[in-house]
């Protein structure tokens, strides 16, 4: 009963238990990577063909990979190749080819050891140096990694069950680009990344991250392109082991030949982008624009002929196989949610690029001397476009005619049915 | 019970109840609570329903309720409750036989009213009103033009985009009919509804003819002229009404008289090993007051079917 | 109706029971009241465990690189992993550790023995009461194993996090939850079980006390732990219905696409199997906390009953205040019931009903308050005793003072506006569950365990436990308050994105250092408990000197409880009695020569 | 002697977390700075209450704490013999009610000017905020006041400019928000201004601010907004769990110093919105030191 | 085992009973009648809605407290069993009343557009 007793035994407890905690904690509170981890290599499936097919449901949460296991199914009519069936030797040949080059989340780098000068000077344009990559890794590491994952394949613990899917950065695919046409391989401009980030995806779980510092912002920038260099490399190494192609020289000659490829690519995009014609408007041609990109939308043999996958302007799209195999539908136009961003502009770099790995075509109007009745009276039909697509959530924006043909009569008993 | 359980009766604490009523009537409290709940539930959700416009509560006709069927369900189960009454009653004066019939007359009362109820659920089912299966999308009400418009527009985009599995599944149901062979004039009706709906505007060829396919406000009322003109000529056709808050309906409905159903099930169970202990003679007077007890269930059960029956059929 | 009187004369006849009948399958009050005391401590160190996971990650939000840490992606606990964590660690400390412990095993062990009852009312149904935990159980547990973990809506599952299920496509996303699907049907499904054996309990507790009394055991000479249990079943019996209703009705909405919770015109959540909905969001939340509110003083209550019978006891005194303690418990039962919508007054719900809610629930601090009067009152003037018991029912007196005050804070709904979600609320709950609940059962333990077992728990490791629990469960949850009202809300797995929340973050680390050490306390107290399970000093019928029943039983008692069914003759609280030798009179003891009865 | 320790133990803990609350204030550990017309109120009724339960709180403690040490047990001693005190009773049940009531009803008007809508001033800017897993959406008419604004939260406009997760206001303005969600419940909290207001799936729901202090300077050259003060960065969060990105629903309050300020602003913020060129800014520089 | 619950055990006092029983019995197959034909009543435009409403609710009422008070016993029992219903009566209405005013202001789509949407929170 003796408190004294008691006391004693406190200090004696606390004294112990202390010491033991603090080893327990000490990990704790860690800016970056573990350093023992390493980038795990590939193991789902590759896509290399996805299904043609359409279908009205999408896939439920959390079911991804279970989905793209069945995207080969006859029935279903993709392809894929799986890692699985990679050969232990290239496996390990592979896995050290990129351990080197790529280096560890923790200490990430894109490093040639016998690259030439023009390589290393696109991996200065892209900002691919050590010291950003670093900081990069550790900002994804707290804000981006628990959906898109260690190695940006989309697949963080968070990333299956949110739909649409994260990215998957491995396949060097990305969706809102501005980057000129003529380009080949065409790959996001930095800018490009730097908005998506800013302005996040409307309609999707990405949400902004305008309020990151902007050092913070550049760098990820850079480890996102660094994943997607890495990503890609892997996956184009793999597939011709995989498809029984086989590789002509060794795995890391096959690496650093895709890698100095992929930088050209990246490289060239980042370089140049669409130059949009000047806009040919003034206030008051509004109406008459909206009209004109109404009829380019609606033609469906014209050059555009959006109205043929955004059926019914969208609301009654069915869903297509993107190139990740991932179920996506043409977007409502009518709902005034823009994934792509709200801008004209970046509505005009979508419609005049597309979307490349969700097969949207890019609308193609060549040049005014070559296709007089597109442009006629000095119209641009991109910018009609434009102001259609951007007015066309908003019936008030709308010609009467146009409208009640979108949005049906409302005056007067709605006929149907009636063709 | 309270001559023995205490050495000094004269001194027992209690109420003056035998301790299982007692227990009984504090079980009744929680499912005094568990209805009240529901009903409240029911009240609070059809109440947020707005009244004026032809977005309100659906009525009996539009799900197919049978106000005759749900009264004389009412009336089955007031003679079971009276029936049960008199068992108790035969049993306190040891007339164990009657008591026994009475007890059986319950039982096949309550089977009757399950049975009722089946029949009710039935016709639900091949309606296809049920939960997640109704479509609620009809288009706005056209009065006057200008904000009207864009108040409705805005409604529409939203319907629109949650109308479009309505959509699928009336496809898909036309598509069946298709292939069956009823009513000449029905099937060439749904076919027309189909062939709008499915086609698709490339057809045309003309820049400027262009036709927007039918919203799914539009096939839902389209569906419901059909349906009507079905039932007029007595053809059963299987498609999904457009009934604007159906789904919310058809939740409470299935919610309330299916809880009310199993507490009967329930009861029914009960009466059912009573008659069981009866066939095999163990039921004596010493029972009585379980019947009592099995009786005060079955009035409370009684009860609720008497608030249910006027809130779900008639109000 | 003759069922408990032949059962319990046939348990007497046969006293050699097999060991299943006898501890598995027992229908002894008794030895329910342990299977529910050791299952929730089981449920305690599960509940602990998460709870030190939720503090690592809030202590040290950029990460963990921990070798003994089995879940980490990159280094890092997952947002959803957490929001997973802190969910279920409310979930399973509410629902699995307070309310059994408190109802199911004090409830069961204390009400018979207290008033002089041979056993429960229903033994049968008092079994299945604790039978209908173990599905309860076998879900919650297998819901962290299933697709996307448990539930990870919080504690409260508010649709629409909770019940949405699928993406309604149209360029909307889906619920980003992983958690609220398999694993928020399991939530429900075990709360379901839950409800089922507290209303089977609660039930038989209350017809056990208004129909088993002993003779002369009037209702004002019950002690206040059968008081306090009485009013807490009561309490659940009209409580829980509403929440097995809001239970069915979100089950139901993430089942069958029903749209009871999903609101209407075809919002981004409207389940793309339902269509626009029509349902209301916040009907969830009245139901909830209709439940929810009054589950509250299910936590507390018979905490609060039985630390004024300890206190009672050690203080050598009588409880000052009998009738005004009990009408007190009574008030806050009563009041309980409307004053939910307190939770509510930042949730859109009416803000005129705010103001209605606002009055009711600060007055509910009044009849608090006088119970805290009334063990002050107690201790004033008395001859304390520092049991290991005493020291932790004090222990809650002081810390309910706190947690009681502190509600007002939220009570009042201008302050509100700023209070609600912060962590001043988590101090305030961890206050009044935690720092005072869990104070009222360790004391009960202390003070039980010789009539439990029949041997006393080691006091000094007891008390060595006790002042490191009291300890550092003040450095853990006092300065919650502190960050509170700094702002800090709830729920946030990373706090240091916020610049207004900079100068908290030390004291989040000084309080996830506190939970640990908090928690290595407890390694005392389960070393002790199962020590002085097999090696305690024998305890004496009555080892305290108190008056109550239960004390005149043998200990342990034996099936049937009493040799001979006492016979009451006056109140619990007859201690330091000027007039005798003894400073306390039992309750069952006839009344000595010379001294007048008392009146009442 | 041994005994009496216990009432210093209980002591000493409790004074230890009382003077953790009673420095707060001088460590920084308080209220954030309040800069809402009626955030004053709110703090009022905030440091009242705290006064009350200041003094309660040291008034049981330190009656429990004398009474641990001055009535600790010794053998053969004897408690008095009391059953109760009717009076005293009466007294700690009638003051304190007197008190509380006085409490609850001392909150009725702040809360009636904070919340009721039919107590909220006319708005001299609306603006329109749309939550969603996880972030804000700032929905601004192309005016601070468009006509119609009821009607104009429910109706997107054509004009319309989205903002993530940047509320831009001026001082003294009083600001009506329409809160909305796209998803799940959310919560608008901002510290500050002692604002917080769930938003309901299906539900537009009004809330309004003045904030009485000012703490940005627009840069018309850049085109960034500046901190007047790096200590008045002031914060927006999710005080409603809303799924896994809960804690990072972080927004900004920029609040203008004149409503000129602000117009220049919009016409910023509106010609970045309609952008048809692609930005001309050099990219800038990389790394953080 | 006795009848507790009815101290009445005389065999006239029995037939009484019966009496009682079936007199309600039958009031309670007229009131299902009256709350039917009140219900039929609206559609045929004889009274209004509130009226009919009024009607079928009061007859439920009604009919509950009958069969309650005759064929549960209440008639007898209610002297022992009060405290425990009265108070899940106030209880219960007092949860429907409280929940009312929350979806009054609940969101409906407006009736006339023209007028600003239907309030949310708060008066108007």
């Amino acid at each position: 009963m003796s408190s004294a007793v008691s006391f004693a035994r406190m200090v004696r407890v606390l004294a112990l238990a202390i010491p033991c905690l603090l080893p327990l904690l000490s990990g704790c509170d860690l800016d970056s990577y573990p350093a023992e981890l390493t980038y795990p290599l590939r193991s789902d499936p590759i896509v290399t063909s996805p299904p043609g097919s359409t279908r009205w449901d999408t896939t439920a949460p959390g079911q991804l990979d279970m989905h793209i296991a069945h995207l080969s199914d006859p029935e279903v009519g993709g392809k894929t190749l799986d890692p699985a069936k990679l050969p232990a030797k290239e496996r390990g040949e592979l896995e050290r080819a990129l351990n080197e080059i790529f280096g560890t989340p923790a200490t990430p780098k894109v490093f040639l050891k016998d690259a030439d000068d023009e390589v290393k000077s696109r991996i200065q344009d892209l900002k691919l140096d050590d010291k950003t990559l670093a900081h990069g890794s550790i900002v994804y590491r707290r804000h981006c990694m628990h959906c898109h994952g260690v190695t940006g394949d989309g697949r963080g613990p968070t990333g299956p069950w949110i739909n649409p899917t994260p990215r998957d950065y491995r396949q060097g695919l990305f969706k809102f680009m501005s980057t000129a046409v003529e380009v080949n391989n065409r790959k996001p401009r930095r800018e490009d990344l730097r908005r998506t980030l800013e302005h996040g995806i409307e309609g999707t779980s990405m949400p902004s991250f305008s309020l990151l510092e902007e050092a913070e912002k550049e760098a990820l920038v850079s480890y996102v392109i660094h994943l997607s260099l890495r990503g890609e490399c892997e996956r184009y190494t793999m597939e011709p082991i995989l498809d029984g192609s086989g590789l002509e020289g060794s795995v890391r000659e096959k690496v650093v030949e895709l890698l100095g490829d992929f930088l050209h690519a990246w490289a060239n995009s980042n370089a140049k982008g669409i130059e949009p014609g000047a806009y040919p408007y003034k206030e008051g041609d509004l109406q008459a624009s909206i009209r004109r990109g109404f009829q380019l939308f609606t033609d469906p043999r014209g050059s555009a002929s959006c109205i043929n996958c955004h059926v019914d302007f969208g609301r009654q799209a069915p869903f297509r196989y993107d190139k990740w195999g991932t179920l996506v539908r043409p977007a409502n136009l009518t709902a005034g949610v823009y994934r792509g961003g709200r801008r004209p502009i970046d509505i005009y770099w979508r419609i005049r690029g597309g979307i490349d790995p969700s097969q949207m075509p890019r609308a193609d109007f060549g040049d005014q001397a070559a296709h007089k009745e597109q442009w006629r009276n000095n119209a641009d039909p991109y910018w009609d476009l434009v102001n259609f697509v951007q007015a066309l959530p908003y019936p008030q924006m709308l010609p009467e005619d146009v409208r009640d043909s979108i949005y049906g009569r409302r005056h007067e008993k709605t006929e149907h049915a009636q063709r | 019970m309270t001559q023995v359980v205490y050495e000094r009766p004269q001194e027992h604490m209690g109420m003056p109840l035998p301790t299982p009523k007692v227990a009984m009537w504090l079980f009744l409290v929680t499912e005094i609570m568990f209805f009240t709940a529901l009903i409240g539930t029911y009240i609070v959700l059809r109440h947020g329903t707005p009244a004026q416009s032809p977005f309100k509560w659906p009525a009996p006709h539009q799900v197919h309720l049978i106000e005759w069927i749900g009264a004389l369900n009412t009336f089955v189960l007031i003679c079971s409750s009276f029936t049960v009454v008199l068992a108790h009653h035969a049993a306190v004066k040891a007339d164990m036989k009657k008591a026994t019939s009475y007890v059986a007359i319950t039982l096949a009362l309550g089977g009757v009213f399950l049975g009722i109820k089946a029949y009710e659920y039935n016709s639900k089912f091949q309606h296809d009103i049920l939960p997640g299966h109704i479509g609620e999308s009809l288009p706005y009400p056209a009065k006057g033009g200008g904000d009207n418009d864009l108040k409705a527009i805005e409604r529409e985009k939203h319907e629109h985009a949650t109308g479009m599995q309505y959509f699928h599944r009336v496809q898909l149901q036309l598509e069946a009919i298709k292939k069956s062979s009823i009513d000449a004039e029905i099937q060439k009706e749904c076919n027309a509804l189909l062939d709008a709906m499915t086609a698709t505007t490339a057809a045309e060829g003309q820049a400027v003819a262009f036709h927007r396919p039918p919203s799914p406000a539009e096939v839902g009322e389209r569906v419901n002229e059909i349906l009507e003109k079905a039932e007029k000529k007595g053809v059963t056709l299987h498609l999904t009404p457009a009934i604007p808050f159906g789904n919310l309906w058809a939740s409470c409905y299935f919610a309330m008289t299916g809880f009310h159903a199993l507490h009967v099930l329930g009861g029914v169970v009960v009466f059912a090993i009573i008659l069981l202990m009866a066939v095999i003679g163990r039921l004596g007077p010493q029972h009585s007051t379980m019947l009592e007890l099995v009786g005060l269930y079955w009035h409370f059960v009684d009860i609720v079917w008497i608030f249910l029956f006027p809130l779900l059929y008639l109000v | 109706m003759s069922v408990s009187h032949s059962h319990s004369a046939e348990a007497h006849a046969h006293h050699e029971l097999s060991f299943l009948r006898k501890y598995i399958f027992s229908e002894d009050h008794k030895i329910i009241g342990i299977q529910f005391l050791f299952s929730g401590l089981i449920f305690f160190l599960i509940g602990g465990t998460l709870a030190l996971l939720v503090r690592l990650q809030v202590g040290f939000p950029k990460g963990i690189n921990l070798p003994w840490f089995p879940i980490s992606w990159g280094g890092r606990m997952s947002p959803d992993f957490y929001a997973m964590v802190f969910s279920m660690h409310a979930t399973i400390m509410i629902f699995f550790v307070i309310i059994p412990l408190l109802t199911g095993a004090f409830g069961n062990f204390t009400i018979p023995l207290m008033i002089g009852a041979r056993d429960m009312a229903f033994p049968k149904l008092n079994m299945m009461s604790y039978w209908f935990m173990w599905p309860a159980f076998a879900v919650i547990l297998s819901s962290f194993f299933v697709e996307g973990g448990a539930g990870a809506s919080g504690w409260t599952s508010y649709p629409l996090l909770a019940s949405a299920t699928m993406p309604a496509g149209e360029g909307f996303h889906s619920p980003a939850s992983p958690h609220s699907g398999i694993g928020q049907i399991c939530w429900l499904v075990a709360l379901l079980f839950v409800g089922v054996s507290s209303m089977m309990g609660s039930i038989n507790y209350m017809t056990t006390i208004i129909n088993l009394r002993a003779p002369g055991m009037t209702m004002f000479r019950m002690p206040m732990t059968v008081w306090a249990m009485f009013i807490t079943a009561i309490l659940q019996s009209m409580a829980l219905p509403v929440l097995t209703v809001a239970l069915i009705l979100q089950l139901l909405d993430k089942t069958i696409n029903t749209t009871f919770f999903l609101p209407p015109g075809g919002m981004a959540f409207g389940n793309w199997h339902t269509g626009p909905g029509g349902g209301q969001t916040l009907l969830w939340q009245h139901l909830f906390w209709f439940y929810s509110h009054p589950a509250v003083y299910i936590m507390i209550l018979p905490a609060m009953g039985m630390v004024s019978d300890i206190i009672s006891t050690f203080a050598r005194k009588h409880l000052f205040g009998y009738k005004p303690m009990v009408l007190a418990i009574a008030g806050i039962a009563g009041l309980g019931f409307i004053v939910w919508g307190h939770h509510m007054f930042q949730s859109g719900m009416d803000p005129r009903l705010g103001t209605g809610f606002m009055i009711a629930t600060i007055m509910i601090a009044l009849p608090s308050a006088v119970k805290t009067f009334n063990w002050l009152g107690t201790i004033w003037g008395a001859n304390i005793q520092y049991t290991t018991a005493m020291l932790n029912a004090l222990a809650f007196v002081a810390m309910f003072v706190i947690g009681g005050l502190s509600g007002i804070f939220m009570a009042a709904t201008p302050v509100d506006v700023y209070f609600h979600d912060t962590y001043f609320i988590v101090a305030h709950i961890h206050y009044v569950l935690f720092m005072s609940s869990i104070f009222g059962i360790f004391g009960g333990i202390y003070y039980w365990f010789p009539k439990m077992f029949g041997r006393l728990m080691n006091e000094k490791w007891g008390k060595v436990h006790f002042v490191l629990t009291f300890l550092f469960s003040n450095c853990t949850f006092f300065p919650m308050h502190i960050i509170g009202i700094a702002g800090h809300p709830r729920r946030y797995y990373d706090s240091t994105l916020y610049r207004f929340l900079d100068n908290v973050q030390p004291l989040n680390q000084f309080m996830t250092i506190s939970a640990f050490l908090l928690a290595l306390a407890q390694i005392i107290f389960l070393v002790n408990f199962f020590w002085s399970l097999f090696r305690g000093a024998k305890a004496g019928a009555n080892p305290w000197h108190s008056n109550t029943l239960e004390w005149t039983a043998p200990s342990p008692p034996p099936h049937g409880n009493f040799v001979q069914t006492p016979i009451v003759r006056r109140g619990p609280y007859e201690y330091g009695n000027p007039d005798m030798e003894e400073d306390y009179l039992p309750q069952a003891e006839p009344q000595p020569s010379g001294i007048p009865a008392p009146a009442h | 002697m041994q005994q009496k320790g216990w009432g210093i133990f209980f002591g000493v803990v409790l004074l230890a977390a009382f003077l953790s609350i009673a420095v707060g204030p001088l460590v920084g550990w308080w209220l954030p700075a309040n800069v809402s017309s009626f955030g004053p109120d709110v703090d009022y009724l905030y440091y009242v209450i705290l006064g009350f339960t200041t003094f309660f709180f040291l008034l049981t403690e330190v009656l429990l704490v004398w009474a641990m040490y001055r009535f600790a047990g010794r053998p053969g001693n004897k408690s008095q013999y009391v059953e109760g005190h009717h009076r005293l009773e009466m007294l700690w049940t009638v003051v304190p009610g007197g008190i509380l009531l006085y409490i609850a009803i001392a909150q009725i008007s702040a809360w009636e000017r904070i919340k009721y809508q039919a107590k909220m001033p006319d708005p001299d800017l609306v603006m329109q905020v749309t939550a969603r897993q996880w972030d804000w959406t700032m929905r601004y008419a192309d005016t601070p006041l468009p006509e119609n604004h009821r009607r104009w939260a429910e109706i997107p406009n054509f004009d319309d400019i989205y903002l993530p997760d940047e509320l831009h206001c001026w001082k003294g303005a009083n600001v009506r928000i329409y809160l909305k969600t796209n998803d799940v419940l959310h919560s608008l909290f901002l510290p500050q201004l002692r604002l917080k207001q769930d938003a309901l799936p299906g539900k537009t729901i009004p809330v309004w601010f003045n904030a009485t202090d000012a703490n940005t300077r627009f840069n018309a050259s850049t085109g960034n907004c500046e901190w007047t003060d790096k200590n008045k960065e002031w914060e927006i969060a999710c005080a409603e769990l809303c799924g896994g990105g809960h804690y990072r629903m972080r927004g900004l309050l920029y609040v203008h110093e004149t409503k000129d300020d602000y117009l220049n602003w919009l016409k910023h913020a509106q010609k970045a919105a309609r952008s048809r060129q692609p930005e001309k800014k050099a990219t800038p520089v990389a790394a953080k030191d | 085992m006795t009848e507790t619950g009815h101290p009445t055990t005389h065999d006239a006092a029995h037939d009484l009973r019966v009496k009682a029983y079936f007199t309600v019995f039958i009031a309670l197959s007229i009131f299902t009648l009256v709350s039917f034909i009140a219900n039929e009543a609206v559609r045929q435009g004889w009274i209004d809605l509130y009226t009919s409403v009024t009607i079928i609710i009061a007859v439920a009422v009604i009919k509950a407290i009958l069969v309650g008070l005759i064929f549960m016993h209440l008639n007898f029992d209610w002297g022992k069993v009060y405290f425990i219903i009265v108070p899940i009566f106030i209880l219960g209405v007092m949860m429907m009343m409280v929940l009312m005013p929350d979806t009054v202001i609940a969101w409906q789509p407006s009736q006339n557009p023209l007028e600003p949407p239907v309030s949310t929170t708060g008066t108007r």
